[in-house]
């Protein structure tokens, strides 16, 4: 089976970052370990009618750490490649 | 390229958005395992028993073979499905109070018998499902419902150090480690550990896994992770203490 | 190839115990778990002795409550598992067994019944039929046979594998520590040969993919909404009510002109049929029934004895515990009923003898 | 259905009442006649006085336990106390006449009472060890529920094993069951 | 001194656990011992934010087994010890009570039913009648009263202590987990207030030597012959017999000349109360009948009640469990049987009213 | 001055000779018990808990309180006792199946809360009441009931290590000890030393004590002592793993 | 007896749902009514839909749950579907407006259907803290079941520590009210 | 409450040594841990109809092992003062 997500997607310097609101709870986890502070809530709702997180992708250096410590895979980041 | 969720291929998809709160470790932890067992590409061939507690909500959450079994018995439902069929790689996942209080005699026999069966216990240090009662690993002066004024030690001792009693009464072949959410590549690398430790018929191997439960904890997501890096660690040491790959002394 | 371990018919003389672990091995039981208890533990004796020669296995658990968990592991393996208790380990086996009368996961279970409450005496009683019945929170979606000899202990061992394969629920055995302990003859045979056909029990785990692909099975025992849970319970119970009639089972004779009719279970149904000949040769108008599956119970069999007698006697070594399945089957009749209970002791022939005298 | 014979045989630990009735018990399933035997149980491993409940007869045996014997044999003064409950009019009970103190405790109610001097003769004439096979002798002639050729073809396949090693063994088990049997016989 | 945890009279608001915490405090419970389920948390959250205030204590244990156990070594010291639980703890639970019955400790436990068998739902049921009546191996030696309202619950809980100590058999107040959550009015009262004597427990062990002598208790619960233990069984069995009638509480109206009567027990009973009540001012001629005690059960006075109407209609969150219970108490009446059983789920007023209608 | 036989003041005559076998170790265990429970004057304040196993058989032992529990369920009732009653010393009385076995949930849970009572254990390396079957202290190759062929770690794990276990989840103020009925002296001292520790109000104290079962091992006098007293420490090290008296270090 | 006005509320586990049912069962219940509040709860500590079901009447109330409503609010897309079941033709639906896509899944057969834009109200003229407080206001005036006053000063005994600090919150909660009642009015 | 038991008491130079057959239940414990080797079995017979022992006081040091070593208290040593 495959269900396709609803996604934001935001694109920067460093690569591109994505959230699918339909698996965002809204926990703050990943917006409390971005190393670059760079993520804020979102006027978008997630999945609990919850904001749901967006990144500044001036600031954003698609290292992952957000996309790797949501419990509810709801970001995906791509780094660039060099 | 259509952007999809990166989530591990062992995962379900249609049972996602899982069940578990907002902010909860558990999630962290299925991550961490769903990402070994398709790195050991054993989806196939594995059996996933979750116990009561929230780890009941994890009933179809891969797409494993999966039993939902009752409060502290999940060890030995994977223990049965092991010595009938051999072939199964058996996983047995936990919270605290399934593992250290209720079934804490089928944890410590399945230990001392050295059962080729993979342990998992998410440490919250409390009874989440239930609504937050004290668990054997609430921190001292820790307030759940049933310490609303914080955990007494002189009343019900410390928080219980599981994998180190666990270790006490294994012997070789057995993996004993204590991980964490907050470093998600070395819990990775644990949980791989104790499924590899399975599959060489190594013996038991178990991992408890520090985690997260913000519903009970009534935190933020800062305090969340404060309380997952900084003080649960004080009472919880992170790392292996058993390693049949690592020779004593060494 | 290993040999079948019962090769050919044979008339043998041993232990209950000893019939259960032939009977199993003459069942194609794979693997038995279990945790010793009085009266059962023979079974554990002789199944270890003897199951490692036909490739069986046997772990010995930490407790009851792991003997039944593990047991349901070894099913959800496709394989035959089984397990025996008794007494203080029968009450914590219903913990296992409802979870298997809930997800519908087969398993045998023999229990050798001793006197109770609590630890009470390790010799016998028949005071587990409520329990193993009706045991734990729910509503006993479960199959009881209770044996009254050696050669019923091996039939119904065989049968109970198959029983609880073919429908589903959890089946017990339920037998009692003279069973278990005393000698006595029987025949044992390998059923194929009686042309009795074993289920071949199907991995719910475990299966291999076909093609690279597999479709894994999600089981659970928790349900969300009452009404979820409503729905199942409902399925369940028009499911055992519909194969109930197939799988009841009873015994009786001398009931057509009785006017007294002997009601017990089990061993002590031995001793009923011996005074119901008995006093029949001396003249007295007296019937013998016996159900041998309590549950589900033979209720319409019952119910017709009871319309053309005028009195039940129950006999029991137990408070009535068979007696109230009875009543509550057959409610609605107004035939008398006497009792002679005995909780935690045997019944003899002569009791029951002198009761129906003193009755009529 | 004919009444089948209940036997009872109370002894201490040591004194091999189990394998006795164990024994007939076999014999008489051998031949072909119906027969049940149950040992008492109960939480001590040791100490208790040791009962062997046996019937034997031409049908399935009822109650496995029974509440009158028709020979109950007590070897010990313990044995002699405990089954007195087992005994009514119509029941032979047998002790042995080397156990003191025990006079009052005799069951009065019985049918008939046979002091026979097994131990004394188990030590002097033969062996301690075959003082149970004594008291089997004593048993299957006080019953006669099955006969000596059965009986010994009974021990034959028990301690054959044995008897290949040491054939005087087997002569001394069989000389013990004809000796019990003249026990019960004289004591008559 | 500490003050008295109820002082005056009042009428309050609050969920059912809550009601059990209070009542515990107004009967001097001294001591909670407990393990964490739904929906009976709530009781110890209460308890564990109160008893410190009035000097009582409570141990989390880490099973219901051992809730049980402890709770008996606290009887044995003396306290007025309890616990609670629910569904699978309820199972468990039977393993220490079935103790508490052969050794006549005193106990008291709260159960707040949930959907069975197995984990089914943390919610609500009336699954556990069977057991709680008669679980464990053995004959039911207990008491089980069976709450409708939070008023029963605090009147109820507050009796099981004197009944458990009084009489000593196990005594358990059955709730479900409707009552448990939900909140409604009740009037909470200090008893002695209402010249109701609360039974002071005396410790078994730990007495003080009297002139430095002591009479040490020594209490067991295994017997070694199966004669023991028959006589000590028929001893509590007449004992039993002999209280039952002091204990037996039941509520009926409308009965008189009723042509159906409801019979349901517990939560449901408010439906059905509401159902006659509604179903006579429609000029049905329908009765209600309800067992408060579940065990011993109101025999003699159903059986009154059915020797006049012509149906019962038992109406259960369960299939038959107090139907069952009933029908055996019964035995011998022919008043025709009607069901309504819906185990796991809630019943309402209409659909037993529609139920009724449907019948005439 | 007339003979009598030298037994414990404890001990309660009526129920001698006691309704252990032949040379069971239980009766030197409860010996030394009883000595102990002389000397420190404490036979009016003493409750005595025994399991189901072998130990029921001493439900009449002493002239103390006593109370005959489940199996495997001594240690709850005993705490229980306890948390009533502080002033009543406790004693839980049990054998190796009903520690390690079905009752080591209690165990480990009553010595991660630091319970004030004194859980003592009969090591016989098996299940003697039911007749002989493996306990979870059974030595690799030792034949039993259910190991007749006799017990292979590989398929049952190695003995037990109760106290090693007992002291990996305790803290401060816990003694733990493993004494032997070879040793009589030094089992009277640990016993002596875990019921001070209960007084004392410092913590859970628990001693297992090597012991001896003819009936079941099939011994005569000479191969049970070789065996409790040769084989058994091969596997389990006598001596004291925790003792609050002395200092970490020391 | 009087029959008991039948309450459900449901909505996501945020909008404190629970809160206003157990305000009203406290208003009705100082006035002296009888009350019955329930909350459904689940193994799921957060996630799902959370439902209120409220009665209150003038004696005590029958069971805690029940099968059709008098009045059912719905607070989101899934508390729609959810509630559904407890709607029959005597039932008042309500929901608010701004849930989209649940066109097809109100309930046709509700006796009628309100929409109402409590959210939209809450964050344009008060604050969305006081969002379930206009569904208070909502509730009490569909059903009628506590006056304006006893509900303000039920909120002043639940909220009253907080008023203290902030009196400006017991305005925007008593204003919360009243909107709640005017919206259910023109709805109507 | 006050038990007599039956005694067997035998006198030596460095003591008195007793056994009371109604303890005794034959197990042999004492007669292997004498370190003298100085007990045997002997025609009395214990509580279980088995036989109990004797010492041989020629040989007894009174040292009191076997009282010591003995689960029921079936033996008494005292040991001569000196
Ligand atoms: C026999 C039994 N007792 C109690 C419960 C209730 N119960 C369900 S989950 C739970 C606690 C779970 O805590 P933990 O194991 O720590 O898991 P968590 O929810 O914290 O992940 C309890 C006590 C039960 N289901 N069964
Ligand atoms: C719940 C339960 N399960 C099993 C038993 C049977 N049982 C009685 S004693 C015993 C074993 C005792 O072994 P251990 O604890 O080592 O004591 P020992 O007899 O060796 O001294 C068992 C399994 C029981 N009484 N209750
Ligand atoms: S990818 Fe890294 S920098 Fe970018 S938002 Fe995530 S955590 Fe922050
Ligand atoms: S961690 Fe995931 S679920 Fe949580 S806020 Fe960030 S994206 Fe949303
Ligand atoms: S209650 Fe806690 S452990 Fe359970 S799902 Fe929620 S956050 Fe996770
Ligand atoms: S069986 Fe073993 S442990 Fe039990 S009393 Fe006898 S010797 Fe002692
Ligand atoms: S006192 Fe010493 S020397 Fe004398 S018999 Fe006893 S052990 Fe031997
Ligand atoms: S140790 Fe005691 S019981 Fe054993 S033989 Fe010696 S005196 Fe007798
Ligand atoms: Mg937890
Ligand atoms: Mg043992």
């Amino acid at each position: 089976m495959s269900v396709a997500y609803k996604v934001f997607s935001y694109e920067g310097e460093k690569g591109s970052w994505s959230v699918f609101p339909g698996l965002c709870k809204g926990c703050g986890l990943c917006k409390e370990k971005c190393p670059k502070k760079c993520l804020s809530w979102s006027l978008n709702l997630g999945v609990y009618g919850t904001p749901t997180v967006e990144p500044d992708m001036d600031e954003c250096t698609a290292c992952g750490i957000c996309q790797t410590v949501c419990p509810d895979c709801a970001i995906a980041v791509v780094k660039k490649k060099k | 390229m259509t952007t999809v969720p990166q989530m591990p291929k062992s995962w379900r998809l249609e049972s996602k958005p899982h069940k578990f709160c907002p902010g909860c470790g558990h999630g962290l932890v299925l991550k961490a395992l769903g990402e070994v067992i398709d790195e050991l590409g054993i989806q196939d061939r594995v059996a996933f028993g979750c116990d009561i507690g929230c780890s009941l909500l994890a009933w179809d959450f891969f797409n494993v073979d999966t039993v939902q079994t009752h409060h502290g018995r999940t060890t030995p439902v994977m223990t049965g499905l092991k010595r009938a069929n051999p072939d199964i790689v058996c996983i047995a996942y936990m919270g605290d109070g399934g593992g250290y209080a209720i079934g804490s005699q089928h944890l410590v026999n399945a230990a001392a018998r050295n059962e080729r069966i993979t342990a998992i216990l998410v440490n919250n240090c409390n009874y989440a499902m239930t609504g937050g009662q004290m668990a054997p690993t609430t921190l001292p002066g820790m307030k759940t419902e049933t310490t609303p004024y914080g955990r007494d030690v002189e009343q019900t001792g410390y928080p219980t150090q599981g994998p180190e009693m666990v270790a006490a009464i294994t012997r070789e072949g057995a993996y004993v480690a204590r991980g964490t959410i907050a470093n998600l590549k070395q819990l990775k690398s644990y949980l791989k550990k104790a499924l590899e430790n399975q599959m060489a018929g190594n013996g038991f191997s178990f991992v408890e896994a520090l985690s997260t439960c913000p519903t009970n904890w009534r935190t933020n997501a800062k305090d969340t992770w404060a309380f997952v890096e900084k003080e649960m660690p004080k009472y919880f040491k992170v790392g292996e203490i058993k390693n049949p790959a690592v020779k004593e002394g060494e | 190839m290993v040999e079948k371990p019962v090769q050919e018919e044979k008339r043998v003389f041993m232990t209950g115990n000893e019939v259960v672990a032939w009977a199993a091995l003459a069942a194609k039981a794979d693997i038995m778990y279990g945790y010793p208890i009085t009266p059962q533990n023979e079974i554990m004796h002789y199944w270890t002795r003897m199951a490692p020669k036909y490739g069986k296995k046997f772990l010995q658990t930490e407790d009851e409550l792991s003997a039944g968990f593990t047991t349901l592991g070894g099913v959800l393996a496709g394989k035959k598992a089984f397990t025996a208790t008794a007494g203080p380990g029968n009450t914590l086996m219903q913990e296992p067994m409802s979870m298997a009368e809930m997800m519908r996961i087969p398993s045998v279970v023999i229990i050798q019944q001793r006197g109770g409450p609590s630890t009470a005496t390790v010799i016998y009683s028949q005071q587990e039929v409520t329990m193993t019945t009706y045991g734990g929170n729910g509503e006993g979606f479960r199959i009881v046979y209770s044996t009254a000899s050696h050669q019923d202990v091996f039939d119904y061992t065989i049968k109970a594998f198959n029983t609880a394969w073919k429908y589903r629920f959890p089946t017990f055995v339920l037998g009692d520590g003279y069973q278990a302990k005393m000698r006595e003859s029987l025949t044992i045979y390998d059923p194929e040969d009686r042309g009795i056909e074993l289920l071949e029990p199907e991995p719910f785990f475990g299966k291999q993919a076909v093609n690279g692909e597999k479709q894994p099975l999600h089981i659970r025992n928790t349900y969300n909404t009452e009404e979820e849970l409503y729905e199942v319970l409902s399925r369940y119970m028009d499911e055992y009510m519909k194969v109930a009639p197939e799988i009841v089972e009873y015994h009786q004779f001398d009931c057509d002109d009785a006017e007294i009719v002997v009601v017990s279970h089990g061993v002590v149904s031995r001793a009923a049929k011996g005074a119901v000949q008995e006093l029949r040769k001396e003249g007295y108008k007296v019937g013998y029934f016996r159900p041998i599956t309590l549950r589900p119970f033979p209720a319409e069999q019952l119910r017709a004895v009871a319309d053309k007698t005028k009195t039940l006697l129950f006999v029991e070594s137990a408070f009535g515990q068979l007696a109230k399945l009875a009543q509550q089957a057959i409610f609605g009749s107004t035939v008398g009923v006497e009792n002679l209970f005995k909780p935690g002791v045997g019944v003899t022939s002569e009791e029951i003898v002198a009761r129906v005298k003193a009755m009529v | 259905m004919g009444k089948a014979v209940k036997i009872a045989i109370a002894g201490e630990g040591g004194q091999g009442v189990q394998s006795v009735a164990e024994i007939i018990a076999e014999a008489a399933n051998e031949e072909g006649r119906e027969a049940l035997y149950i040992p008492n149980f109960g939480v001590e491993q040791r100490g208790g006085v040791s009962i062997a409940f046996l019937q034997i007869g031409e049908e399935q045996i009822g109650s496995p336990k029974f509440q009158k014997g028709d020979i109950v044999v007590a070897l010990s003064d313990r044995a002699v106390r405990r089954t007195r409950q087992y005994v009514d009019e119509n029941t032979t009970f047998v002790y042995d006449s080397s156990i003191e103190g025990v006079e009052d405790d005799l069951p009065k109610n019985a049918g008939r009472i046979l002091a026979i001097p097994a131990i004394e003769v188990s030590k002097k004439e033969l062996h301690p060890r075959v003082f149970n096979i004594i008291i089997m002798g004593a048993v299957i002639k006080a019953t006669g529920v099955v006969s000596e050729e059965e009986a010994r073809a009974a021990i034959e396949k028990k301690l054959g094993y044995k008897f290949e090693q040491d054939p005087r063994l087997r002569e001394l088990n069989f000389q013990a069951i004809s000796r019990g049997m003249e026990l019960v016989e004289k004591a008559q």
